[in-house]
């Protein structure tokens, strides 16, 4: 690998690069994301190589073969996409390899069965970017996921990257970066939504020689994985925008606090930055500006509340990740005592692309107070399950139904959970609003830090709101009163009125609490815990009066509240749930209609699950 | 010289000190459970809450033990706002401890007429880290810490056993505000090097008295002289 | 088990000299035992200069250590959102009612421990099993049935 | 300290009133709401000495501290009172802010009104007030005829000796070395190795590689057939006699490691059973050593291992018996499957992870091992031929053939554990195995000693947990020997050599060995304190014969002032009235027990009688019948002796000398005429407050029965 000292240096091996890229010559990508992956991407790959070193060894053809971060449509993995033309394959396997070189790269035919359906209009689609999926969104971090090799620095390079870098370093001041990043209207895209630039211009301000820049990709909320797609496919992004801020805020020293639970995107990280060290752009006097900076991984160790930046700060100092209060900020009293900028890999991810394109160019981008893109993952009961990245201030409606691909099996939509444990749902009504930081708070939502669980109409939403406070209650970290305690009253009463033992006055009492709650916990985990309860609370007050009320689940989830049965026209009398059932509460003879005891079934949705004839019957 | 205003009146402390500090220092009382003026503020209790604004800013709660006093900030620490918090964080930690003294004088003091959770086991320690931090900064052993967390989360020594570094000070026994530690779940976790070491009498050799000093004998002839003559000048 | 102390020093040796190493020294013990010696945990304290009521707070507020050895095969079901609504927790009461024992428990036998885990952050094939880090996706009551089955047949317990 | 770093004033004769200051505490309305804080005050202003005292709300704020610190400065305090609440919780604090501001923080005292009167004699203002001035009066009695103690520093060696060449005597050596400290390694046999080998899974692999090693590491000396002679000197700078064969050679050195194990009790000589038959562990893991490298079978068809012995458990059986025989069991059967196996235990017995022993015995088990659990009553009895024993899960009688018995082996002291024990100062268990000496003082007062046991030393123990313990007690070595100097904060006893008679009374009873009596001037044997040894608990003070040891805190002079202070304003008000009052008690309390059981009563809020004064004393040991009877003589009517409970004292055995000089004070009372109910010592326990009160209140009952009586 070379190794670069000047600015002069990287522009002259960036066109050493680009220019041993044939344009002509067929690549085939094949999705490496985890979720690609647990479908069996890797086995594709290497059948794919294996096809070409058999192709080559005969002489007959070349084209390249490379593993790609996650494209973001996970649903339809593994997914393979044939540059130049574009053609996107979904699902594919081992076995049609050979047929995907033969007709595809030899024939230039198109495989019609391996093609995305669209499920709307039944029409088959070619090309990636015609997928309605990609077609609504507006990929500028996700972009270079699914074109290049996250593992080598010199495709992200050939792509025109650490060129922002290069332009900070060379032509601008850390004043005019900062100033360009307040221009670029960036707001934090780890929840909270504070202007990044006016961030960084405080870490800026303090005095001092010794500063932190941490890069936060303890993403714990369930149900959101966008930075760890980020940092699988693409981690030199996130490093470049970690070296040009720290140039701004005059740190050397840069923590990415990374969860343990992604190992894929651990090890891309530290080739990256291993690249990165060898290349010359971390490390001393970086392309000659005399700037200095180096990355270190710290992993986390499975506590939600790191992801709060003075627990992060705490668990990097070695110690149990309980938040502090704050007055004093990290910009001012951060990691050892020392002034300390933190932003999610999103935030970090997005100053290239603004140094790249422009401040004024980026700030066209989204809404009057919330500029830019904002990144998805949008899961839960929804056709197209993926990451998706559209402009702020798209509406939800857009967002689930057209990009999305609407609700499974033709069920309604009920309501859709954004920001995680953390936020709050907006119900059917409001599926017109556009998705910004104003207009969620006025739902009750928060934009979070972009998950996106979508609700259709099987869901309780009784239940749902207990199955955030149960993981909000068990992630506590127990330091302060409301959190700790409050948060166990609040499940305790939620999962009281989910087994039927709900009595008048339950939702009073839970919204007294939350709010409270709110106002009285340490850290953000508490100040927002309550809000999928009360906002649940809010919209479906009725489903919670009917649980405490009519002591009914409307959506028929809550065991206490339900019983199952036979239906049975059904029943073939097959025996699957008798001998599957745990409890034995099934009875009945082979051929015949069995009978389920009332008394001994706890309701644990066995027999359901195993029924292969719609036999049975919750109410 | 920050000034600020509390409850209407306006008053001027020192830098750095904290809304806690001010207020007690001024004669304001703020209830609080996890403070201690010799230990760093933790701010986890939440009773010491007081509302604050500080235009253009809403009002908003914060921990006065944690939160500085800051320039021209108006603060009241018995609004409607406050007593509703510290209302219901009285009722919370009354939920495991629910026959503090201390805390039921709160819970009447703040209108707390019913409990409405309670934790299925008394357990009076409301992890106010008092100990641990007593332990830490003024002992400065460290025997103790917050150990698990959320619900789990209890004070004790490492794995829960007897541990080589307590010197049973008793200084965790004293600080606790609902008298959740005893010392003798301390003394039963220690060991006290030499504790089976065999006592032996020791005999002056001088004067073959067992280990007392030879002079306290004379000294006895001539204060209890001395005292009887003083108790005849008396009569 | 019996633990040899000198490799546990040439882990920590690996991590000493960084600030805050303690939870780094704590994750390469766990990653080579799979559960956290209370000898290692000890001598990490001491070797680091570390309180070890703070090492042992340590380990036991963060997750991803165990004080316990873990068995054999560790089973993680993800209990994040996407898996929750596809109905993980169906998956995790079969697990808990065919090994008795309950989340985050070991089998007496010390084959098997069951845990949960919060997201793995592949969401669209949920609901997730891992055995000893192998990725299983779209799990149904059947096929976690049929991999208990596999690894209880391999172990030859049938 | 002063800003030179030198104590402003070490003695109370230089100045026999030092400019003291007094700060009353109001704690809010803690104090304030049941005393009259002003009028302490006030009082405080007129004792002598004091030249500034004042109200404050909450010394213990940044504010407090802040005008603390001005009021040191202003007025050019030279000592602080502080009356507030428990100085367990709040002295540290207010000494470091008054080195800050230049005072030396010995000088600075806190009398609790808080605990011991605002709290617990809300009900009688008057008395509580009463007993506030006395306590505000004893201090300043205190700080104006206190010395004060001030740190002492000493340079050192960081280099190590290490007795014993075992496992962990060389794994201590070769961590050491590497970590670039001198080491010098002593044995005192002819070669390297130890005796744990002979018997222990894995010793001897362990035990050759370090062989392989350390002899030629160039920071390790060894000296092969050496004994410890002598050490002298200072902790950091021990200087060690070391006879080797004929020679003694003398080296200095900062640490000392006591490695020397344990070694198997040999058999009780006066049975007569036929010594190829009846053997010890040790000895058949020879034989089966043997047998396994030879590759033969076994001849042993019956073979009992018993893992205890007859006599009851007089010895420590460690963990190490239990295992080593399960093992050999194994080992048997692994060589003769056909053999007969039976092991005859009382206890499985296993410290820390009992796992490893009980895969252990469950594969005994599968390889059709016996086992059979007897009673201490009944023990097997060894005849020639057969194994007798009962079986008490059927209660039926059982009889073992046996071609061999492998008895249990007691690990025991080496034969030098006293010796060395005794030469370096080091506590004994009732085994006779070393116990490192830790006086457990107020941390930061103490001095590391530098003296570390490891290893079965300590107690028997397995390899895992030698390794373990050899490894942690380099760690920390490695600690103490990188620093630049050594300092002990705790107050140290001096001498006045011109009074020491020699009579050595003082070394006797130092229960850290830090007093010896050296030679001057030819002719007087005189007594010397090593300053970093010395925990400062009295005891030496109490029985020198002519009061030539002062401990600075807690002097003679110190002690008897206060006492004499106790009761003045009550006297006062006794005297106008009348002299009628009631029983007057003088506790001397513990710090670490009695003290803390009143402050507890404080915090608990437990009234008790009024009349009591309380005087904190560091130790029991510190308790003289000198001051007692000073006490009972001048204003007491009751003097209560607070200690810890046996096997609790800080000191090592503070209370039980207290207790011991108290019976025997009690006796001369008698003889003398005082009734010597009037003395009363009690253990108690710093949890106690309920205790303290109950004991204070039967005391008082009792003193008052008396007083009607007489």
């Amino acid at each position: 690998m070379v190794s670069i000292h000047t600015a002069q240096e990287l522009d002259t091996w960036r066109e050493s690069l680009t220019a041993k890229v044939d344009p002509d010559l067929p690549v085939i990508t094949v999705c490496g994301g985890t979720g690609c992956r647990v479908y069996g991407s890797e086995k594709v790959w290497t059948a794919f190589q294996d096809e070409l070193t058999n192709q080559k060894a005969n002489a007959r053809l070349n084209y390249d073969v490379k593993v790609t971060g996650c494209h973001g449509f996970c649903e339809k993995g593994p997914l393979v996409v044939i540059h130049p033309q574009g053609i996107m394959y979904t699902n594919v396997k081992v076995s049609d390899v050979a047929e995907i070189v033969g007709e595809t790269i030899v024939n230039n035919t198109v495989i019609e069965r391996l093609l995305y359906v669209d499920p709307q209009t039944n029409e088959e689609i070619e090309c990636e970017q015609d997928v309605p999926f990609y077609k609504h969104q507006h990929r500028l971090i996700l972009g270079l996921n699914g074109l290049l090799d996250p593992t080598r620095i010199e495709e992200y390079i050939s792509q025109g990257g650490f060129d922002s870098l290069k332009k900070v370093l060379v032509s601008l001041s850390p004043e005019d970066v900062i100033e360009e990043m307040k221009k670029s209207g960036l707001r934090g895209r780890g929840g909270a939504g504070f202007p990044t630039g006016f961030k960084w211009e405080l870490c800026r301000q303090q005095p001092g020689d010794v500063k932190y820049v941490i890069c936060n990709a303890d993403e714990g909320d369930p149900g959101a994985y966008m930075d760890r797609s980020i940092m699988e496919g693409n981690p030199h992004l996130v490093l470049e925008g970690m070296i040009i801020g720290a140039y701004a805020m005059g740190a050397n020293q840069g923590y990415v606090y990374i969860r343990n639970e992604y190992p894929l995107a651990v090890k891309h990280l530290r080739q990256a930055i291993s690249q990165a060290e060898e290349v010359g752009l971390l490390g001393k006097n970086i392309l000659d500006s005399g700037f200095d900076f180096t990355v270190k991984i710290k992993l986390g160790s499975g506590a939600f509340v790191c992801g709060e930046e003075t627990a992060l700060i705490a668990s990097i100092e070695g110690q149990i990740g309980e938040p502090r209060p704050r007055p004093p900020y990290p910009a001012e009293f951060g990691l050892w005592g020392k002034p300390t900028n933190i932003n999610n890999v999103k935030s970090w991810a997005s100053v290239p692309i603004i140094i790249d394109k422009g401040s004024d160019w980026y700030a066209s981008i989204g809404t009057e107070t919330s500029k830019g893109t904002v990144i998805f993952s949008v899961v839960g009961n929804i056709n197209n399950t993926g990451l998706v990245e559209v402009p702020i201030g798209i509406s939800l409606r857009e967002l689930i139904f057209d990009i999305g691909g609407g609700i499974p099996d033709g069920k309604s939509f009920k309501a859709a959970q954004i920001g995680g444990p953390s936020g709050g749902c907006i119900p059917a009504e409001h599926l017109d609003i556009p998705i910004d930081y104003e207009s969620l708070q006025s739902l009750g939502a928060i934009m979070g830090s972009g998950g996106l669980v979508v609700a259709d109409e099987d869901t309780c939403m009784v239940d749902f709101a207990a199955y955030f406070m149960r993981f909000t209650q068990e992630e506590s970290c127990g330091k302060c009163v409301p959190c700790r305690v409050g948060t166990k009253a609040m499940l305790e009463t939620l999962e009281r009125i989910c087994a039927g033992d709900g009595q008048p006055g339950d939702v009073d009492y839970l919204i007294e609490l939350g709010e409270e709650i709110k106002r009285s916990s340490l850290c953000g985990l508490g100040q927002t815990a309550p809000n999928p309860v009360l906002s649940t609370i809010r919209y479906f007050r009725d489903e919670y009066e009917a649980h405490i009320v009519d002591k009914t689940c409307p959506a028929s989830v809550c065991k206490g509240l339900i019983t199952y049965s036979v239906i049975d026209e059904n029943c073939t009398g097959c025996m699957v749930c008798l001998r599957n059932c745990p409890e034995g509460a099934i009875q009945g003879e082979k051929k015949e209609v069995h009978v389920i005891d009332a008394d001994l079934c706890t309701r644990c949705g066995m027999c359901m699950s195993v029924c292969k004839f719609d036999a049975i019957l919750v109410e | 010289m920050p000034k600020l205003t509390i409850n209407g009146s306006e008053i001027q402390v020192p830098e750095g000190r904290s809304v806690l500090e001010a207020c007690r220092e001024h004669g304001i009382p703020v209830p609080t459970l996890c403070y201690h003026p010799a230990l760093e503020p933790y701010g986890a209790c939440r009773l010491c809450m007081v509302e604050v604004s500080s235009p253009p800013r809403p009002s908003r709660l914060v921990a006065s033990c944690v939160h500085p006093c800051e320039e021209d900030a108006v603060i009241e620490t018995d609004s409607e706002a406050v007593r509703k918090s510290r209302k219901t964080t009285i009722e919370l930690l009354l939920a495991g401890a629910h026959n503090d003294p201390m805390l039921l004088a709160l819970a009447e003091e703040y209108g707390v007429k019913e409990i409405r959770f309670t934790l299925p086991e008394e357990d009076l320690c409301v992890l106010c880290g008092l100990c641990v931090r007593a332990c830490r900064e003024i002992v400065g052993v460290g025997a103790i810490s917050l150990i698990n967390r959320g619900m789990a989360r209890k004070v004790s020594t490492p794995f829960q056993i007897a541990s080589s570094t307590c010197i049973a000070c008793g200084t965790c026994v004293l600080i606790c505000p609902t008298d959740a530690i005893k010392l003798k779940d301390i003394t039963h976790f220690h060991s006290v090097h030499g504790a089976d070491s065999e006592f032996e009498r020791v005999y002056c050799q001088i004067c073959d008295d067992v280990d007392l000093s030879p002079v306290v004998i004379q000294d006895v002839d001539v204060l209890v002289g001395a005292k009887v003559d003083q108790e005849a000048d008396l009569e | 088990m019996q633990i040899p102390v000198s490799e546990i020093h040439e882990i920590i040796d690996r991590e000493a000299g960084d600030e805050g190493s303690i939870i780094s020294a704590l994750e390469k013990i766990q990653q080579h035992y799979r559960y956290l010696p209370k000898e290692a945990l000890i001598l990490a304290s001491q070797r680091l200069g570390v309180p070890l009521s703070q090492a042992y707070a340590v380990a036991t507020f963060y997750n991803a250590f165990s004080l316990k050895p873990k068995g054999k095969y560790c089973l993680q079901i993800c209990m994040g959102t996407a898996c929750h609504v596809r109905g993980s927790p169906q998956l995790l009461d079969q697990m808990e009612t065919k090994f008795n024992i309950k989340a985050g428990e070991t089998t007496p036998d010390h084959l098997f421990t069951l845990e949960t885990v919060n997201c793995l952050g592949a969401c669209a094939l949920g609901p997730i099993v891992v055995v000893n880090d192998e990725y299983s996706g779209q799990m149904t009551v059947q096929k976690s049935d049929a991999l208990m089955k596999r690894l209880i047949r391999k172990e030859g317990l049938d | 300290m002063g800003a030179d770093g030198k104590p402003h004033k070490n003695s109370p004769e230089l100045d026999a009133s030092p400019r003291t200051g007094v700060l009353v505490c109001e704690c809010g309305d803690e104090i304030a709401g049941v005393l009259d804080t002003n009028a302490l005050c006030a009082a405080a202003a007129e004792l002598p000495g004091v030249v500034h005292a004042s109200c404050e709300a909450y010394p213990c704020s940044k504010d407090g501290l802040l005008r603390m610190q001005q009021a040191i400065e202003e007025n050019k305090l030279e000592r602080l009172l502080v009356a507030g609440c428990t100085p367990r919780l709040v002295e540290k604090h207010f000494r470091e802010a008054a080195l800050s501001a230049g005072l030396n923080p010995g000088g600075v005292e806190v009398v609790d009104i808080r605990e011991h009167c605002a709290y617990v004699h809300a009900d009688e203002p008057d008395a509580a007030m009463q007993k506030a001035a006395d306590l505000i009066v004893m201090g300043v009695s205190r700080l104006a005829t206190t010395s004060l103690p001030f740190p002492h520093t000493h340079a050192f060696v960081n280099s190590a000796l290490i007795i014993g060449s075992g496992l962990s005597g060389l794994t201590v050596a070769n961590s050491l070395a590497s970590a670039g400290h001198h080491v010098t390694l002593i044995e005192s046999a002819q070669e390297l190795g130890g005796t744990s080998q002979t018997f222990q899974e894995n010793a001897k692999d362990l035990i050759d590689g370090l062989i392989g090693i350390v002899p030629n590491h160039p920071g390790i000396d060894i000296l092969l057939d050496s004994r410890l002679a002598q050490v002298a000197g200072p902790p950091g700078f021990y200087e060690v006699s070391i006879k080797s064969r004929e020679q003694t050679k003398t080296i200095t050195v900062g640490a000392i490691v006591v490695a020397t194990g344990a070694k198997p009790l040999p058999l009780d000589s006066s049975r007569h059973f036929d010594p190829s038959c009846v053997v010890t562990q040790a000895h058949f893991a020879h034989d089966l050593t043997g047998a396994a490298t030879a590759g033969s079978d076994l001849t042993m068809q019956d073979v009992v291992l018993i893992l205890s012995s007859e006599d009851g458990g007089e010895y420590c059986y460690s963990h190490l018996s239990s295992l080593t025989g399960v093992r050999q069991a194994i080992q048997v059967k692994q060589l003769n499957p056909a053999a007969n196996v039976t092991v005859l235990f009382r206890e499985l017995y296993s410290t820390g992870d009992n796992q490893h022993l009980e895969e252990k015995v469950q594969q005994a088990k599968e390889l059709g091992v016996t086992f059979f659990r007897f009673r201490t009553e009944t023990p097997p009895l060894i005849s020639e031929k057969t194994v007798d024993i009962d079986d008490p899960l059927t209660g039926q009688p059982v009889r073992l053939l046996y071609d061999r018995v492998v008895l249990a082996m007691p690990l025991v002291p080496q034969d030098n554990a006293d010796t060395l024990a005794a030469l370096l100062g080091l506590h004994q268990d009732k085994h006779g195995f070393m116990i490192e000496a830790r006086p457990r003082l107020l941390p930061g007062r103490y001095c590391d000693t530098g003296i570390y046991v490891v290893g079965s030393a300590h107690q028997p123990v397995d390899t895992t947990d030698v390794l373990l313990q050899a490894y942690m007690t380099s760690s920390r070595l490695q600690r103490y020997l990188n620093q630049d100097s050594l300092s002990t904060g705790a107050p140290v006893a001096e001498i006045a050599q011109e009074a020491c008679t020699g009579c050595g009374n003082c070394v006797q009873v130092c229960p850290v060995n830090a007093i010896q009596l050296i030679q001057k001037d030819g002719i007087l044997s005189l007594a010397e304190v090593e300053s970093l040894l010395c925990t400062g608990c009295g005891n030496c003070a109490v029985v020198c014969p002519v009061n030539a040891i002062r401990i600075p805190g807690w002097d003679d002079l110190a002690i008897v002032s206060q006492i004499n202070a106790a009761f003045t304003s009550s006297r006062t008000k006794d005297d106008a009235e009348g002299g009628v009052h009631p029983p007057r008690i003088l506790a001397f309390a513990c710090e670490w027990s009695a003290y803390a059981s009143a402050d507890l009563a404080g915090t608990l809020r437990i009234p008790y009688p009024s009349d009591v004064r309380i005087l904190r004393m560091n130790c029991s040991a510190r308790f003289d019948p000198q001051h007692i009877l000073w006490a009972l003589l001048n204003n007491a009517d009751g003097v209560l002796l607070g200690a810890c409970h046996p096997g609790e004292c800080h000191y090592g055995t503070g209370n039980l000398y207290a207790d011991e000089r108290v019976k025997v004070l009690k006796q001369q009372l008698a003889d003398y005429g005082l009734d010597p109910r009037r003395v009363r010592l009690e253990f108690l326990a710093g949890d106690d407050g309920e205790g303290f009160v109950e004991t204070i209140t039967s005391f008082r009952d009792d003193l008052r029965k008396k007083m009607v009586k007489t």
